[in-house]
């Protein structure tokens, strides 16, 4: 046999070279390639990115090329297409294009410019509410996911139920009261760093005792958190949140993105709890990494794919949530034009000048639509249940 | 196999089974054209439910819409827009006037003189007509009767008021030996009485009554505190205007019950109770008393002249035998509610509201309908239509397509709209001014709105024809004051401010405003820019906020503009006057009575002059118009009182706008002669616009009928 | 089990406690007032805000309020301040009128969802598979005020018949029972539909993947292996796994029976649920807000708690 | 080379599965044949293609992304590859029936054991509901369940992993299927209950007189239970013939390297041995003869031509040309195993 065992071949290639090698992304976009539905989705994705990028730089500045805010009353519910009337026009009122290409509203502005400075916009929306959304979901279910056994001891509770209210005394004008409770705390702190400098192994007073027993696990705080929230029906939750705030567009963004954080906080925490259980997170912590070099190096980017999805498809949701609010007369109000208002201003003229709600209506479905698509191509793509089958 | 089968044949048949329903609906054909009854049936269509049907606790339009039919007032407007008697088939107006007999003063040609003397003299003064003047005159003869009232001691027990709104209510009780008084009985009523009396009596004779010093107080305290009081307790003269009605007899409530000067009373008590907290208390605050003369006589008395008084009886009479304490009472033993807290608030009227109008409430679904009955006893006479619906649609497209489907009979035309339903055939259309304006106001408490000419220059800059033809597509008219257009109040000689920016600029830079390099107008090294904010859910407003922030960016002012949620924008901007300008709009009633809006007392947080108006000769003219009975007087103050707001801009005044109605052509009025004669007249608005004044004469016929008047 | 239960409803008791404190703090806190009357009614004086104020107790602090409040919801005396009807007969009567439109909607889609999800999942990547995955997107991404009108528009025009509101108005005279019946019905049809359309797209994308990560366990290649047909693979064996997480779903459509659509209700003119609580935000008619909000929050918490417990009843693994 | 008794032959089988523009050649042409009342194993490392050509007997393949490219299976005279889905319903689980590798997920865990069983016979037999319950109740008797009566209302996960495993082979016994193949029954198993499964396998087919088709990559089972085994190697087969001809004779490099790779008493002591590199991935196979890259005896041409089996007599045949050309040289010693 020891014969037989030098004579193996030792020029043998421990890895076959034939298999091409392929990085992470080459062979996810392997993958996604074969959905075409998600091709178009992404290539109108893209599309509508640019349109916006574009309409951001036409639209805006001093002097835009295409102003979404100039009014001609003269030139008001003007078909698409319609060449303006030049007699009536001063220089600087002529459309650039030389046509009104998606016609004019009920105060003449230009469609076609209030609908590319719109795209932005609702783009931003969209991005920015999914981004505070994905930011909270991450830490809370970074935190939940990770530190989920560490446990709140009753004098966390107690000391941050004593600052709350203390905050909102003084907020509420009892600020002599308030300010007491403000001062309780960190004298509680202090006390706390003395007696344990000072006992060590002394025995602790019954209720110093009781102080420190574990209340709740971080775990649990924050999915009833998350449990609180989803008592809220969502829609109804931003609606009144945004018709008590005064509207702008910053209120907007944030509301939608504080009310859609849990489903990100739910997906990252299941995957954080699956990936602490996994050899490679055991590896590295008997490497000596740090908890921060944990998460954000190793679990992060495994934790990311079912985000992304529900990011993607936030985004599109955001879109509607706020055309759905301007229905409601609570959208983003002007002077920024988004295709949610520039939907609803155009409804009350459906009979009389159609195209103010189907332009907007109709790019709506579109961008959405190839929002959904990709998403759920990236779903396909991202999920390793699915994916070995193919 | 079963599961799959079912998963196939389950969703097909519930498409069927819905989709197969539409056999089953009538048409808008069926339901209009092939049903007789809805010739008989009045359907309105409204955006909003009412709230409650209680005329003395409800302001909002939904609910008065239908509190008007079910209820009666006392009396109501005219085509003319005079007053015309409902419940009531008359009134007088006069007044009861009294003065303190003031002991210390000199009367020319008696000296210091008892009340009876002073009676005497002023018989005589009224016997002789020789008066000085021929306001004296005139006051004198206006007299019907002198009387005297002796002395007499009293005492009251008053809230003190501490300035500093000390927790704890102190009170004080404090002891009157009135002085004799003398009342007069005018037999109408003259703001200017004392004043052509004083001629007679001496200058100083109403001036120099002391009432101070027939105030006692058994506490220990200040004199100053109890001199305080004596102006209202102890006023030297007062006018007591007195409203006698005259009730009309054999008016019966919708279930039988006959009208008297009861419920009159009662309507009244019910607003003044505290536990009602009804909001149209403000109306009746200046009443002294309600007295029932006998039961188909009232007389309200006033404390003070209150010219806008006739106005507030047109209000809906409750019925007495329902509501009252007893009555209220046993309703809350049935419902099994404290009967000490149970309040009209509560009390199953407002869902079930009986009166004495037209029309008796029949249902009510909460966002659905109201359907009312037409009430055959009416004193009037019944109307044509058996039956009054409204419609509860909350969107506006969809009112639309109802009303052209024949399931509403009125629909509210959107200005752009105009055009196209006017020329319809199917069609009749009103249109009409409404009452109120909309208008920019800026907060003058604000630099650099405290200037007159900046506020003139703002409003010069903005193209109104422009507004008024493409926002509003014709429909309304400039207005360059504050009261309402079509009445005799408006002045009409007054020139609305011309659309002129360069003329603004001149104005501006008189203020010293000048355009900068890049055009913006500075003054004192900081540019002109400020905030316009207005409501949102108006799409007028906002049209209106666009375009007078292109046109003063036009001439280099930066606007920045918000659009705030109604409440938020009332509550936080409005009341607290937290704004630079805003736009916003004035329902106004017919009364031209503006001490609430301009009057300089008024401009305090959560009062309505938030833009803080304030003008001295407008003050005297803002009271005396509301205390002129007078109407041609009172014409005369409000022109001068236009002249003045006009003057000073503190509005930018845009435009009232022009409100149209759309009807279903076959709708017309019929009327029924004496000698049985059915006659059918085309429906054709009054002054005010209001083309349903002749709502109880309406009824759809079958076809279109033509008329010769028809173009 | 029964541990299980009592821990379940502590957990959600306390819950909703904090839910409670959260609604009432955000609606407290937030800009804006009140206002019974029209603050801009020219005959509305400050006192008379004060009155009101004191009537409702707004004038108290907030820990006050909420005792307040919350006794007057738990003894069923909470009335609302626009028209001082009793908030929970407000919200039983509008909960009538929303149940048909629940109940139709979710009908509709469960019955439609399924069939389409396990057609897709067994046609996998086939062109019956992709349109339907196109044309379900292609149903959440319409904003739904817009597929209203356009719909409306469009039967109305078509058919000349009613679609607004509850029944054809002014049915109830004179109709016999079946015409009201399906009159009603009709009614139902275009808001339940559309209610409905973002449901089935969910729905029954998530039947499709529940169904493809079925059909790849082995116990699927077990059955084919028996010789079954297809129809008793698909349908018996992988069905009655992947429906195991939707008949927790059960539990999780309660909520929706308070949700109701704003925008399909104002458009519609259904006086529903969604309307009510929208125009109460809009007059700030706290105790209307408060006790919907609390309500659909037991709902939702109730929901959760039913489809824990249907869960235990369901997969034959789980045993406490 | 089909015999009168063959129950089932397998003729240069291919199985192909395309995802994009990759074809995995998961079965690149096999071809075997068992005979009635006879035990054959088919042997390989894990990714070989042995459970796919198992499961294209059955008509198990996923068609796509898998596709079957060529080949033939003849059982009693029936081509199944050209059978529709209808008939072959009708030889699934009734003629031929599959035990499955893992005795947890190859249950269905929503249904009893008495409906899985009692499914897989009144699909094929026409039978009454009470005749149902006695047949299932025999089966698991034969399988030998302790108190199947009682058993008959289980689910699944209330069974322990070899129960579950002869209530597999239970089902597949249900209709007294001519064959049986059984993918790796034994692996998920422990070592004393493997033996147990082992043995009712090999009773079975003694007492039924069955075939039963054998995938493992167990040597030790194929010595255990194997009348004839075929060796394969990334989709092929390298090997064939009886179970002395393999354990002795092997004569294909691979075939010898497993043998080689079993620990034994013998080799106590020393280092295991083991075959270096791995399958080659079946969408990039080498040229030439498949396992060339590790094979030790490898010359040039093995890159080139693919590999001719060379028939060693008495039905033993390897896929090995240079090892053959070596074997019939005279001056070399013939390749001699311990």
């Amino acid at each position: 046999m020891n014969k037989k065992e030098k004579g193996f071949n030792k020029n043998f290639q421990l890895e076959t070279p034939l298999a091409p090698k392929r990085t992470r992304l080459q062979e996810f976009w392997r993958l996604f390639r074969q959905n075409r539905l998600a091709i178009l989705g992404l290539f109108i994705f893209i599309l509508f990115f640019c349109c916006a990028i574009v309409g951001l730089f036409m639209t805006s500045g001093p002097d835009p090329l295409l102003d979404p805010a100039m009014i001609r009353l003269q030139e008001k519910l003007r078909p698409p297409l319609a060449k303006p009337n030049l007699d009536s026009l001063r220089r600087e009122e002529i459309p650039y294009l030389g046509f009104y290409l998606m016609g004019t509203d009920d105060l003449g502005r230009d469609v076609f410019a209030r609908m590319l400075q719109g795209a932005w916009v609702s783009l931003t929306v969209g991005f920015v509410a999914v981004g505070i959304s994905v930011l909270i979901g991450i830490f809370m279910g970074g935190i939940a996911g990770y530190f989920g056994q560490h446990h709140i001891r009753v004098d966390h509770v107690l000391v941050t139920l004593v600052l709350i209210s203390g905050a909102a005394l003084v907020t509420a004008n009892f600020i002599r009261s308030g300010a007491a409770l403000l001062c309780l705390t960190p004298a509680y702190i202090f006390y706390f760093i003395w007696s344990q400098n000072r006992s060590g192994k002394k025995t602790l007073p019954l209720w110093a005792k009781v102080f420190r027993k574990n209340a709740v696990s971080i775990d649990t705080l924050i999915m009833r958190i998350v449990d609180i929230m989803l008592c809220f029906p969502s829609f109804f939750l931003i609606l009144t949140v945004v018709a008590l705030l005064p509207a702008s567009i910053y209120n907007i963004m944030i509301v939608i993105g504080l009310t859609s954080w849990m489903g990100a906080t739910r997906f990252v925490r299941a995957e954080f709890l699956s990936l602490r259980e996994q050899d490679f997170v055991a590896a590295v912590k008997t490497l000596g990494a740090g908890n921060f070099r944990i998460i954000f190096r190793h679990m992060m980017p495994n934790a990311m794919a079912p985000v992304l999805v529900s990011a993607t498809i936030g985004i599109a949701t955001a879109i509607l949530t706020e055309a759905g609010l301007s229905f409601l007369g609570f959208g983003v109000p002007p002077p920024h034009a988004t295709w949610g208002n520039i939907l609803s201003d155009g409804k009350n003229f459906i009979f009389d000048a159609p195209w103010l709600t189907f332009i907007p209506g109709i790019a709506i479905l579109i961008v959405v639509l190839s929002f959904n698509l990709f998403g759920e191509g990236l779903r396909d793509v991202l999920n390793p249940k699915l994916r070995e089958r193919h | 196999m079963t599961i799959r089968r079912f998963l196939i044949f389950a969703p097909i048949l519930l498409i069927i089974v819905l989709l197969q329903s539409y056999f089953w609906v009538p048409t808008y054909e069926e339901q209009t054209k092939g049903n007789p009854q809805r010739l008989n049936e009045y359907i309105a269509g409204s955006i909003g439910d009412a709230s409650l049907l209680n005329p003395i606790l409800t302001a909002d339009s939904a609910s008065s819409s239908i509190e008007n039919m079910v209820f009666e007032g006392l009396m109501d407007r005219d085509e003319q827009l005079r007053f015309r008697g409902r419940l009531a088939t008359s009134w007088e107006v006069f007044e009861e006037a009294y003065f303190y007999v003031n002991p210390s003063a000199d009367v020319p040609g008696l000296g210091k003189a008892d009340p009876q003397d002073v009676a005497n003299f002023l018989k005589n003064a009224k016997k002789k007509k020789n008066a000085i003047t021929t306001g004296l005159k005139n006051s004198l003869d206006y007299i019907t009767s002198i009387s005297v009232i002796p002395p007499r001691n009293y005492s009251v027990t008053k809230e003190l008021k501490s300035p500093d709104t000390g927790e704890q209510k102190k009170y004080i009780t404090i002891n009157i030996a009135a002085p004799a008084r003398i009342k007069l009985v005018l037999n109408r009523v003259e703001p200017n009485f004392f004043q052509n009396l004083s001629y007679l009596l001496g200058k100083n004779y109403f001036e120099s009554f002391n009432g101070k010093a027939y105030l006692m107080s058994d506490s220990e305290m200040e004199k100053g505190i109890l001199d305080k009081y004596a102006g209202e307790l102890l006023p030297a003269v007062e006018h007591n205007p007195v409203l006698l009605f005259h009730l009309r007899p054999g008016v019966r409530f919708h279930d039988g019950h006959l009208f008297d000067a009861y419920d009159v009373k009662f309507t009244y008590e019910s607003i003044m109770n505290p536990k009602n907290l009804s909001p149209r208390i403000a109306g009746y605050e200046p009443v002294k008393s309600v007295k029932v003369m006998d039961p188909l006589t009232v007389k309200i008395v006033y404390k003070r002249l209150y010219s806008p008084a006739m106005e507030t009886w047109g209000m809906g009479i409750l019925p007495d035998h329902l509501l009252n304490q007893n009555a209220l009472k046993k309703e809350a033993h049935r419902l099994g509610k404290d009967p000490n807290t149970f309040s009209m608030r509560q009390s199953s009227f407002n869902r079930h509201p009986i009166g004495c109008g037209p029309f008796r409430f029949q249902e009510w679904k909460s966002d659905q309908y109201i359907i009312l009955d037409r009430f055959d006893g009416y004193w009037e006479g019944p109307p044509n239509y058996k039956k009054y619906v409204f419609r509860v649609i909350p969107d506006q497209l969809t009112q639309e397509m109802e009303f052209y489907a024949g399931t509403i009979d009125s629909y509210d035309v959107q200005p752009h709209q105009v055009k196209r339903l006017e020329k319809d055939q199917r069609f009749q259309s009103f249109s009409g001014t409404a009452l109120g304006y909309t208008y920019i106001g800026y907060n003058i408490r604000r630099k650099p709105f405290d200037d007159p000419r900046v506020r003139r220059a703002l409003g010069m800059a903005i193209d109104m024809d422009k507004i008024i033809n493409y926002v509003l597509y014709g429909q309304g008219e400039q207005i360059t004051g504050p009261f309402v257009k079509q009445t005799d109040y408006y002045n009409h000689n007054i020139q609305p401010v011309p659309y002129d920016p360069q003329g603004a600029l001149t104005l501006l830079s008189e203020a010293g405003w000048k355009p900068d390099k890049q055009g913006w107008l500075t003054k004192d090294g900081s540019k002109f820019q400020f905030t316009l904010i207005t409501n949102n859910g108006n799409d007028l407003r906002k049209a209106i906020l666009a375009i007078a922030q292109d046109s003063w960016k036009q001439i280099g002012i930066d606007v920045h503009t918000d659009l705030l949620e109604w409440s938020v924008f009332i509550q936080e901007r409005v009341n607290k006057a937290d704004f630079d300008a805003l736009i916003l709009g004035w329902q106004m009633g017919i009364d031209p009575d503006l001490y609430q809006i301009w009057h300089s007392s008024q401009t305090n947080p959560y009062q309505l002059n938030f833009v803080s108006f304030k003008n001295k000769e407008a003050d005297d003219l803002i009271i005396k118009i509301r205390q002129e009975y007078d109407h041609n007087r009172q014409v005369r103050y409000c022109r001068m009182l236009h002249e003045i707001i006009a003057r000073e801009q503190p509005y930018t005044f845009l435009y009232v706008g022009k409100w149209t109605a759309v009807l279903d052509k076959r709708i017309v009025i019929k009327t029924i002669d004496d000698t049985g004669h059915i006659g059918y007249k085309k429906i054709t608005p009054t002054k005010t616009g209001s083309y349903s004044f002749y709502f109880n004469k309406w009824i759809k016929l079958p076809e279109a009928p033509a008329f010769m008047d028809e173009g | 089990m029964i541990s299980f239960i009592g821990r379940s409803v502590i957990q959600k008791i306390i819950t909703l406690f904090f839910v409670s404190i959260v609604s009432f703090l955000i609606i407290h806190i937030a800009p804006g007032k009140p206002s019974q009357v029209d603050p801009m009614n020219p005959k509305f004086t400050p006192e008379m805000v004060e009155r009101f104020q004191k009537e409702f107790h707004l004038d108290k602090p907030l820990h006050v309020q909420y005792l307040y409040f919350y006794k007057d919801l738990f003894t069923g005396e909470t009335v609302s301040w626009k028209d001082n009807q009793s908030v929970l007969k407000k919200i039983w009567e509008r909960f009538l009128n929303s149940l048909p439109l629940f109940i139709v909607g979710t009908i509709i889609t469960w019955t439609l969802s399924f069939p389409i999800g396990i057609r897709s999942a067994i046609f996998r990547g086939q062109f019956y598979d992709r349109s339907a995955t196109f044309l379900s997107y292609l149903l959440i991404s319409i904003p739904g005020f817009f597929f209203a009108y356009v719909l409306i528009i469009f039967v109305v025009n078509q058919f000349h018949v009613p679609v607004i509101g509850m029944e054809t108005f002014g049915i109830g005279d004179g109709a016999s029972l079946p015409y009201i019946f399906m009159d009603r019905i009709w009614h139902l049809l275009l808001p339940s539909v559309l209610g409905a359309t973002g449901g089935i797209a969910v729905l029954s994308r998530y039947v499709r993947s529940q169904m493809l990560e079925v059909e790849g366990q082995d116990y699927i290649r077990t059955a084919w292996a028996k010789g079954l047909p297809p129809e008793q693979v698909h349908y018996k064996h992988a069905l009655r796994n992947a429906l195991l997480p939707f008949v927790t779903m059960f539990g999780l459509i309660l909520p929706g029976l308070i949700g109701g659509s704003v925008i399909i209700e104002s458009i519609f003119s259904w006086p529903g649920m969604g309307r009510m609580a929208y125009e109460a935000i809009l007059a700030r008619d706290y105790p209307v807000i408060l006790t919907v909000n609390f309500v659909s929050a037991v709902l939702v918490l109730a929901g959760t708690f039913i489809s824990d417990l249907l869960y235990l009843v369901v997969d034959p693994r789980i045993r406490l | 080379m089909t015999n009168d008794n063959t129950l089932i032959s397998v003729q240069d089988l291919k199985v192909y599965f395309r995802s994009g523009h990759e074809c995995a050649r998961a079965v690149d042409g096999i071809s075997f044949e068992i005979r009635q009342e006879e035990t054959v194993c088919l042997v390989g490392e894990s990714g070989c293609g042995k459970t796919v050509s198992a499961l294209s007997i059955l008509g198990l393949i996923q068609t796509p992304p898998g596709e079957i490219a060529g080949g033939q299976i003849m059982f009693q005279g029936k081509n199944l590859l050209e059978l529709d889905e209808e008939d072959m319903q009708k030889i699934r689980g009734n003629r031929i029936a599959m035990v499955f590798q893992e005795p947890l997920t190859s249950l269905n865990p929503v249904f009893t054991i008495e409906d899985q069983i009692g499914e897989a016979i009144s699909i094929h037999k026409n039978i009454g509901s009470g005749e149902l319950r006695d047949c299932c109740i025999k089966l698991l008797k034969d399988v030998g369940i302790p108190s199947p009566v009682q058993r008959l209302k289980d689910y699944p996960h209330q069974l322990s992993g070899g129960q579950r495993q002869r209530v597999m082979i239970a089902m597949a016994l249900a209709c007294d299927p001519d064959l049986i193949i059984a993918d790796e029954p034994t692996t998920a198993l422990d070592v004393t209950v493997q033996a147990q499964i082992l043995q009712l396998l090999k009773s079975i087919q003694e007492t039924r007189s069955m075939s039963i088709l054998y995938i493992t990559h167990d040597l030790g089972v194929v010595a255990n239970i194997a009348h004839r085994v075929y060796v394969m190697y990334s989709g092929i087969v390298t090997e064939q013939g009886n179970a002395a001809q393999i354990f002795h004779h092997a004569r294909h490099p691979y075939t010898q390297g497993l043998l080689a790779s079993l620990p034994s008493r013998s080799k106590r002591g020393k280092r295991l041995f083991s075959i270096p590199g791995t399958v080659p991935n079946p969408a990039y196979k080498p040229a030439g003869c498949p396992f060339h890259p590790r094979c030790p005896h490898a010359i040039p041409i093995c890159g080139k031509e693919y590999p001719k089996m060379c028939d060693y007599g008495q039905a033993h045949l390897a896929r090995c040309p240079v090892l053959f050309k070596n074997s019939h040289n005279p001056d070399k010693p013939e390749p001699k195993s311990i």
